[in-house]
């Protein structure tokens, strides 16, 4: 059974569809790059296989099971475009509050072991307020990881990270994949997220152009799949 | 016998009770007339919103789809 | 972890992110009395009759001072995306609704606790003779108030005039809450306790408060996963 | 097709408008209130097509949340349109009557006001469909939304009965007969004015889904351009 399985699925804003006929398979330990233009579609789909939004036709398995139901959710870790964390909490106080929602046995103890791992806890009790951009990142990235989950959803992960909070994320997402979790991502900065893919995956106007395990040729030359495979 | 009764109860009104009484008629019907109106102008003025809504719609459309041409 | 101590989680984050800024509350409180004291000009506040109707004053000022706690409510999930992940998270959409109405619900009955003495006061109401029948009138109105407001609130929250579309929204609906409320409060200022004259009213808010919970505990998931 | 049909209804509509008005005209006055009495004959037939009409719009609400079809969105948002429109005739024609009946042009008596709230309602749901953009949220929105006010009409109804009793009450189906039989069949019967007005509003519903489809043509072009 693959990790992720997305099975003809359309998503339709009013008549228009966004997604069409999107049918992508990604196995456990594989890290699924979506790449594309600007309104391909990369986001409406990490949505729908987050469990965000419902497909219009067609369905979204994890594991076999369904986005929304609970137990899926546990397995899940989404990281979107925006950090997720309460300005007016502490960095501390934002990992329990999900801790507590994702009910794990010792909720101190993995917010500490997260903070400890992007390397905030000497700022656990300071508000994310006062944070730099480049800790709020990370925190972003704990926050999303706490949980341990099997399956990783990123949307567009790179795109405003710096560069501690870049390294401390690939080397998490190595380690996931190392460990035979599932990655699914959307990215523009094709370098970064071309070393880690292990399939390739473009979208055109909603469509699935192509679909692959990434070669070699890929990463010496990220422009080579739009090249390839074109963009209509 | 109901035209007698009619007859008593008509030699005991006066004429201004007359007046009155026409007149209060009078007012009755003036706001009927203006209940119905008003109730066919709204319907009709709804209509014509639909005309208007309709006309923008077809309008917006029609430019849309020239702008898509134009793109590709 | 049970339902209720999953809306419990939310009800805790919510109240400390708002001690801590303080925005809506204190917005809310200054509101709740200038209203106070611009309806000391549209009515005599020493006459007979304004005490008459003061009861229906106050929950005016309590509906508009709701408002602005209700507007912070899911707008504060806004600025980091913060409602994806409580979407994705392992709860389900009734307990993060219910938890966020409850965190309200505290924060709006703080302040009209706060706004009853000043009330007192400037119009002159001896309004603690029936305390207790008032704390009851006081809980199940704003229940009913917060329920209906949370609800829109999660309705209008990513919609250009939310402030506006917010207020429109509940206050018709709010009619018979307002209604019952006022009519009570009314009695109760007067020094009277609630005679049976007054039960249906106090049927009515908790058979409001009844539905209204019910009815968006079930629709809420529609509207946070669309 | 469908337009000749819709056609041959309107024109059906202003025939039986016409002939309703020409019996109405023949009755004789009402003994205590004269002519203007005769404004029920519209009056109420307009209530009870916009309660009809927002019945129409829960079914199509509830409807669309299950099966996510936009057909049913559409209904929901033309039906409440036209309900609006109409309940609207039924407050003015109300305010009206009440300006010689009871001196005042509004009494805020139970039906009245109730009609009022509603109203308010239903122009949010439809300022609340004008804000949002997206339109699977906006039919998800306004259907959840929908439902809220239709639950919430009755407890408004009850609430004002509760504070004041002022309005006379029904005067039909009740044996005394002030309400003559033939009175009564020109509003309910077959060729009445009731029937007369919800065949309006289904002509006007019917116009008013297919504005919809434009509408919905012309988001998805939108959404188009915008992919472009």
């Amino acid at each position: 059974m693959s990790a992720v399985a997305i099975e003809g699925v359309w998503k339709f804003y009013g008549d228009y569809p966004a997604l069409r006929d999107v049918r992508l398979e990604a196995e456990r330990g594989a890290c699924l790059a979506l790449i594309g233009r600007n309104g391909a579609g990369k986001t409406t789909l990490l949505r729908v296989v987050a469990g965000f939004s419902r497909p219009g036709r067609g369905k979204v398995q994890i594991f076999g099971n369904e986005p929304r139901e609970t137990e899926t959710r546990r397995q899940m870790g989404f990281i979107g475009h925006g950090i997720s964390v309460y300005d007016e909490l502490s960095a501390f106080e934002n990992l329990m509050l999900y801790a507590k929602l994702y009910n794990l046995p010792n909720p101190k103890k993995s917010a500490m072991e997260w903070l400890e791992r992007t390397g905030l806890e000497r700022v656990r009790n300071g508000l994310v307020r006062e944070f730099s951009r480049g800790m709020r990142q990370r925190l972003a990235v704990a926050r999303a990881f706490l949980h341990e989950p099997t399956v990783l959803l990123l949307d567009e992960p790179f795109t405003a990270l710096d560069d501690k909070a870049i390294t401390v994320l690939q080397k998490l997402l190595k380690e996931a994949l190392a460990a035979g979790k599932t990655i699914v991502m959307s990215t523009h900065q094709l370098r970064e997220a071309l070393e880690l893919a292990t399939h390739v995956a473009l979208l055109n106007r909603g469509q699935v152009a192509f679909h692959g395990p990434r070669t070699p040729e890929m990463v010496s030359d990220p422009g080579y799949v739009y090249a390839r495979y074109g963009e209509g | 016998m109901n035209f007698l009764s009619n007859s008593l109860l008509l030699a005991q009104v006066s004429a201004d009770d007359v007046a009155r009484e026409v007149a209060r008629l009078q007012r009755n019907y003036e706001f009927l007339s203006y209940g119905l109106t008003a109730a066919w102008v709204i319907l009709v003025v709804y209509v014509l919103m639909m005309v208007a809504r309709e006309r923008t719609l077809k309008r917006e459309i029609a430019n849309l789809k020239a702008m898509l041409e134009e793109k590709r | 972890m049970g339902f209720f101590r999953q809306a419990l989680v939310i009800t805790v984050k919510d109240l400390r992110a708002e001690i801590r800024t303080k925005e809506a509350i204190n917005a809310s409180f200054a509101f709740a009395l200038v209203i106070l004291v611009l309806f000391s000009f549209a009515f005599d506040p020493l006459e007979d009759t304004t005490r008459d109707i003061s009861g229906g004053l106050l929950w005016i000022v309590f509906a508009f001072a709701g408002t602005l706690i209700l507007n912070r409510s899911f707008a504060r999930e806004l600025p980091n995306d913060c409602l994806d992940a409580l979407i994705a998270a392992p709860i389900s959409g009734a307990a993060l609704f219910l938890g966020k109405s409850v965190a309200n619900y505290l924060l709006l009955l703080a302040v009209e606790l706060v706004s009853l003495p000043v009330f007192g006061i400037f119009y002159n109401v001896r309004w603690t003779t029936q305390f207790w029948q008032l704390m009851l009138v006081l809980v199940l109105g704003t229940w009913g108030l917060t329920l209906i407001g949370t609800f829109c609130s999660a309705l209008t929250v990513n919609i250009r005039l939310r402030e506006v579309m917010l207020p429109m929204l509940t206050y018709p609906a709010l009619v018979p809450v307002l209604m019952g409320s006022m009519q009570l409060t009314m009695t109760l200022m007067a020094g009277k306790p609630i005679g049976p004259d007054m039960v249906p009213w106090l049927k009515l808010l908790a058979g409001f408060d009844l539905v209204f919970t019910a009815a968006s505990l079930v629709l809420v998931e529609i509207v946070l996963v669309g | 097709m469908r337009n000749n049909i819709l056609y041959g209804l309107g024109a059906a509509v202003i025939l039986l408008l016409v002939r309703d008005i020409n019996l109405i005209a023949g009755f004789p006055q009402e003994a205590s209130q004269g002519a203007i009495f005769k404004i029920i004959f519209f009056h109420v037939p307009m209530a009870i097509t916009a309660m009809l009409c927002s019945s129409v719009a829960l079914i199509a609400s509830v409807m669309f949340l299950i099966t996510r079809n936009f057909k049913y969105d559409a209904v929901a948002v033309a039906v409440t349109e036209v309900g609006l429109a109409f309940l609207l005739g039924n407050l003015v024609t109300g305010s009206i009557w009440a300006r010689i009946i009871w001196g005042v042009w509004w009494a805020w008596d139970v039906r009245l006001t109730s009609a009022l709230v509603c109203w308010l309602l239903y122009a949010g749901y439809l300022m609340l469909r004008r804000a949002i953009e997206e339109p699977t949220q906006r039919a998800v929105f306004a259907a959840c939304f929908s439902i809220f006010a239709f639950i919430d009409v009755p407890i408004v109804y009850l609430s004002i009965r509760l504070f004041r009793t002022q309005h006379p009450g029904p005067v039909f189906f009740t044996s005394n007969g002030s309400f003559p039989p033939d009175w009564t069949a020109a509003i309910f019967g077959p060729l009445g004015t009731l029937m007369a007005l919800m065949m309006l509003a289904t002509v006007l519903t019917v116009i008013r889904l297919s504005q919809e489809d434009s509408q919905r043509e012309l988001d998805s072009l939108r959404r188009m351009a915008h992919a472009m």
